[in-house]
């Protein structure tokens, strides 16, 4: 993974947010405060304008500075938690690189490990670790079998949206939504949904460049 | 949406400003990172620090000043401040007997402070408040949220830390108070988040949100408008059912706060006091303070919210000793 | 309507109760006739006394107490309060130097203050405020309505009174601070009459009332909903005017008040001050005394007025002077 | 005039007041602050309350009587104007009597006169003297005329209506709608319009009686 496409995968996200932004915003309107969508253009946009400031570091350093950023801009509890999982990749992609899928997985599964922490959370409370979870077994599983990077990241856009679907008939027991009990139900969860936009466009951003 | 507002980017900051000058002789506001401190830097004490979603005016920076906190963190409109300014308000107001945060109960603001106390050079403990009794706990849940009844959290342990105290007696206080502390809230309309343009959720003329957040969160249920009383006596209900839960009796000296969610006129404040005042006393609590006005607002919502905390001497003590801030002032 | 009350015809009953048992140890409330006095009457002083139709909470029952109001007649909602409630309330209070009614200018309080001037037992003056300038005055019509500047002129002639001055020296006092303050109000939505059930006026998402009085009256002219600084900058400019057509010049220390009228969040609210206060200086107005809140509402309208005093400094001393009310409690 | 006609008007006039809630409260809505048909309905159904309290007594005590109970109870502006009209009539009526037409005509023209007093005000500034002046006038004139109490009541039924149509044009230089300058034109007052109603209820009533 090149610090070129980490820099334009942000900006391909900041401008998939952008243009997600009635879906996000109303699910976290719904059952949360409504403000998922603002925070997540304020970090997206605020990681974008760093472009040229990132453009000469090493990969590693990209991703750690990313989440420093993200945890001073986003605020809210997704800050924290992009912020560590950017922090964690980076701190694992120093140590064992990541170029290829193997370790790529490996950086994604230790960001994704970062969250859990941060959140005290696991699969099927009904958050963002619904689409982050699976998305890190497919990864690690189809890069420990030797599949291509295209192969992998069509299987990881499925993998997100089923994730993301999953959320709906979850009742939430973390974040904002815990408190809604049974009327959580039949609403996706907004931070699940950002991650889903987020993930696919670097899948199509790795499928358009392989 | 119709607000007194010039663009939302700015609106914060600008709020922030004018606040700053009105109440100068309290308090100063300090930029890139943003937070609040007093204008004279205490010494010798606990910093009482705080922070949170902006939106809830007058808390947090309004409570800022002697006998109360040391400093404020707001965030942007109901989201979380960053750790950057938990830090530099941290390392502003630090007084050599360490740092007290006290944090309300959201996943988002835990999540922040606690990665701030991770970096914090400083001694430090963190008081949650969770007084919100309208979402019922569980070891499942992320827990109870904290209300209103994080003003007498922050008034009760800003006053013992005056008093140069030690971190774990202010830390055990805060938690006292927050234990003997149950709130709940009605919401009539919702609120309107700035960034957002629309109200957060529809409610009819004819509905009402009982137990809802003061980020106009959904609360327990969507129940039909009723009169005043009605409505009084069932959130009365819930806060004595908690009080139950939790073991705690409240056939004993009370402190009541009424609090306006920022939309809803004194007059019914006052009604709703004399509402819960009457079905209180019934139930054999004595009322010995009472609080009425806006104190824990979710910006422009109609609504309030019924706290009850269970006095015992100390907390008496420290809820009544002078205070000099701009939310809050008696003694001085 | 959504309101937080029970029946309509108990609603103030209830509430002043509510009030009143709230702030038992500053407050008594009086029935058939309704009036509320201090809890400890005071001796040997101007009883001050002021009262008006509600709907403005905190005021006036709010301003009782040491260093303020002696007494307060709250009429029903927006209506005069009655002859027979200032009677009682004069005789309650009367300490040996007088009565000062407080009133402000409208023919329903005018006539009615009047009324029971006449039937006074005792010495007594009259203060009408009349620190709107969104009215025009002119010698045809029935002058200016009193608005938010009247919480100064009751807390600087409240102070004054507490030192033992006589009631002329009192009535200047107030006369002088009702000539030397301004205000004009901006309303972005109506108020709702309890009584009536509807909004007062119609009003769309893209306009405001500028002028409007704080009992929903139509005010200067109906205009296009415009930035927070705009808004501002035409009230400003109207005060500013205002003053000198009273031929006083503003560059000298100000008080200023920016009022909210019940539903317009406190973080708006500094940021009209923030906007007010950046305008007002650059005019070379030197901003010595600031107050931000909801001190003059009407009921639920969502909108604000600021206010401008000039102030000298006998106006300086009584309005720093402690003051231990309800709505404004300072140095006590 | 007799203590059971004055009370059964007043019976009349309250519910005649009632009857015509939503003209009287928009109009004080409109240039106002909306407050005078409660404010009618609180001081007229006072005053029905009292009939047996009255009944007994000489007309000139029941007039006075209503005027001191409308001070206490009606408050605003209406509230002393209409206490001072009663209370002035009933002055006239103990001194002069008020049984003959030109007796009652002066009682009325007392209690207009104390309204003009008290309020400070002229026909012409959009009150409710635009209908009491006109009304008195009439009341006088066709009385020294010598014309019946039905000729009158029908004259001034007509005289009241014209007067409280002459408000609508006029810019209100007394109480709220003073404030308003030229909005207040195409307006009617409603002060203007609850005396047109109570006087146009009196005048059927002694159609009615005679
Ligand atoms: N404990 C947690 N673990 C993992 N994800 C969480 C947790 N709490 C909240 N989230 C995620 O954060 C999202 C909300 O983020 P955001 O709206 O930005 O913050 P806030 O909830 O503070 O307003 C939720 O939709 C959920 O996906
Ligand atoms: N100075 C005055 N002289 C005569 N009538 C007046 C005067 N001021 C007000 N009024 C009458 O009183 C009416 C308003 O009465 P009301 O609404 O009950 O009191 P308020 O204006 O205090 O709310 C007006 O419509 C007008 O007819
Ligand atoms: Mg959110
Ligand atoms: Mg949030
Ligand atoms: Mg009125
Ligand atoms: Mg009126």
């Amino acid at each position: 993974m090149k610090t070129s496409f980490i820099l334009s995968a942000s900006l391909a996200i900041h401008a998939a947010i952008v243009a997600h932004e009635a879906d996000i915003e109303s699910l976290d309107r719904a059952i949360g405060d409504g403000d998922h969508y603002i925070n997540m253009k304020r970090g997206t946009e605020v990681i974008a304008s760093l472009y040229n400031e990132l453009l000469p570091l090493p990969p590693d350093q990209v991703l750690n500075k990313i989440g420093m950023k993200l945890l001073s801009t986003i605020g809210g509890a997704s800050g924290p938690l992009f912020a560590s999982f950017f922090m964690s990749m980076g701190k694992v992609a120093k140590e064992n690189g990541a170029d290829t899928p193997l370790e790529m997985a490996a950086a994604f599964a230790a960001g994704v490990q970062s969250i859990m922490q941060r959140g005290k959370a696991q699969a099927g409370e009904k958050t963002m670790l619904d689409v982050l979870i699976p998305v890190s077994t497919t990864f690690t599983t189809s890069a420990a079998a030797g599949k291509s990077t295209i192969e992998i990241a069509h299987e990881i856009k499925q993998v997100a949206a089923t994730g993301l679907e999953s959320t709906r008939n979850l009742i939430a027991t973390k974040g904002r939504a815990a408190g809604l009990g049974e009327r959580a139900i039949g609403h996706l969860d907004a931070g699940a949904k950002s991650c889903q936009v987020m993930i696919t466009t670097v899948c199509d951003l790795m499928i358009k460049e392989a | 949406m119709k607000k007194f507002i010039n663009n939302i980017d700015n609106m914060l900051i600008e709020s922030l400003s004018g606040f700053a000058t009105a109440h100068a002789d309290i308090v100063r506001l300090h930029v890139e990172p943003t937070f609040l401190t007093r204008t004279q830097k205490a010494s010798n004490k606990v910093a009482i620090i705080s922070g949170g979603g902006a939106g809830h005016e007058p808390m947090h920076a309004g409570y800022i000043g002697k006998g109360m906190l040391d400093a404020a963190c707001p965030g942007q409109v109901f989201t979380s401040p960053t750790p950057d300014q938990m830090l530099a308000a941290a390392v502003a107001v630090h007084a050599d007997k360490g740092v007290l945060f006290i944090v309300k109960n959201y996943a988002g603001d835990v999540m922040n402070f606690e990665m701030a106390a991770e970096m914090l050079p400083f001694e430090h403990a963190t008081v949650l408040t969770s007084d919100d009794c309208a979402v019922v706990n569980s070891t499942y849940t992320t827990g109870r949220r904290g209300v209103a009844g994080t003003v007498i959290v922050e008034k009760c342990v800003g006053s013992l830390a005056e008093t140069g105290a030690d971190l774990a007696s202010c830390k055990a206080l805060g938690d006292k108070v927050n234990l003997r502390t149950s709130s709940i809230g009605v919401a009539l309309t919702s609120c309107t988040v700035p960034a957002a343009g629309r109200a957060t959720f529809d409610i009819a003329d004819t509905e009402l949100e009982m137990g809802v957040g003061i980020h106009g969160e959904p609360g327990r249920k969507r129940e039909t408008m009723r009169s005043a009383d009605a409505i009084v006596k069932d959130c009365v209900d819930a806060i004595l059912a908690d009080f139950a839960h939790k073991g705690l009796t409240p056939q004993q000296d009370a402190l009541v706060l009424v609090n306006g969610f920022g939309a809803t006129p004194l007059m019914e404040l006052y009604l709703i006091y004399h509402s819960a005042a009457t079905l209180l006393k019934a139930q054999g609590v004595n009322i010995s303070r009472g609080l009425v006005g806006n104190y824990t607002t979710a910006l422009d919502m109609a609504g309030a919210s019924i706290t009850v905390c269970l006095l015992d001497d100390e907390i008496k003590q420290h809820w009544d000793s002078p205070v000099h801030s701009a939310g809050l002032r008696w003694g001085c």
